[in-house]
């Protein structure tokens, strides 16, 4: 039975490569990382600065996504964070890795955990752009 | 009366984290607060409802001073 | 136009990590990447040790599938590579780091370089397994 | 004439990296590489075969003395 080795939301740096490590191990033969990033742009428009907020609930959520997708997957082990305040445009937001003892497995598990994740964690986007301009993700 | 708490976009329209709220059930919790900050007419209806921090459906449910409800505009994590 | 930033076949220890450096920028949103480890275990059987040979060609067939795939998805950013000779149980085989604005083309590409790359690339694998069989992989 | 490299599990039946066979073509050259390894009778057929590292589907190509004849197993990496 594959296991979540760790579900973390956190205010602190997020350093993909801790979390292929955790899940790597001799029986898994594949790993797949999914690391999302703060991005320069965003609909055409220049980034100037991004804020994530995160509902108290958002760590036990995360937790629950990832072993929803663990009982449907041939899958290993599991490990993925979410970061939250101010995050630097280029840094990490929100990884998941995932090892598996052969690759189809875990590609489609890590796919289908951060689909999931960004569709049940309660956690909100704010962008301040270049121009002046600022926005709620996802609510227009 | 219940504790509202605002996150995200309802956070910015009301400038207000959390405020007590009169009420017997979510549903008049939450046509309180509307009419304590009317601009929340807009962003309501696009929230998700938590009460005590789950999921909330039955706008009937009674509630007390101890409760929790929770105004989540829609998700954008990831 | 996606760039392959490096595409190596080599001998030495390949980090995952460095290839998921090589390829994040800050107009990329998402890097998926791919780790083919070692397994100590192969059709139910332990292996005790496992060794890659390539073919001289290995390292340009690699570079060519990674073109490839970069001109059918919108990506930014390409880094792979392949180990060969004795590779020790739990280390990274073959590494394959996608970084694109979004995540949909970054996972479509990752899985279907790994995919390609295994199919194209003239690289064998000998097993030696723990009860003393040992095999080249695909050649029944 | 030209000159035969075998890999992996040509490699290892033959117990050969590389040899010189005669031979006017690739057809005549894998030929007599198999007279001279009977084992490679199990072997060819599976194999993809480079001239010059180039895949070479056209067996009746002509070959010289500096001309490379490359016998490649079924591809297993990653």
């Amino acid at each position: 039975m594959a296991k979540v080795v760790k579900a973390l939301v956190t205010l602190d740096v997020i350093n993909p490569s801790d979390y292929q490590k955790l899940v790597s191990g001799n029986d898994s033969g594949a790993v797949v990382l999914f690391s999302g990033d703060v991005r320069d742009h965003h609909d055409g428009k220049q980034v100037k600065s991004l804020t994530y907020e995160a509902h108290p609930t958002a760590q036990s959520v995360l937790a629950d996504v990832a072993n929803q997708i663990c009982q449907k997957h041939d899958v290993n082990q599991v490990a993925l964070a979410h970061r939250h305040g101010e995050i630097p445009i280029g840094q990490c937001a929100f990884v998941v890795a995932v090892a598996a003892s052969h690759r189809e497995a875990a590609f489609a598990a890590c796919g289908e955990l951060v689909d999931e994740a960004k569709r049940q964690i309660p956690i909100w986007k704010h962008q301040i752009f270049i121009d002046g301009t600022e926005e709620w993700v996802n609510f227009a | 009366m219940a504790l509202v708490r605002f996150f995200a976009a309802a956070k910015a329209v009301t400038k207000t984290s959390e405020i007590q709220v009169s009420g017997d059930d979510v549903a008049e919790v939450l046509a309180n607060a509307t009419q304590k900050f009317p601009e929340l007419s807009h962003v309501l209806p696009k929230c998700s409802i938590l009460l005590n921090e789950v999921s909330c459906f039955d706008f009937k449910t009674a509630v007390g001073d101890s409760d929790l409800v929770d105004l989540l505009p829609p998700f954008a994590g990831g």
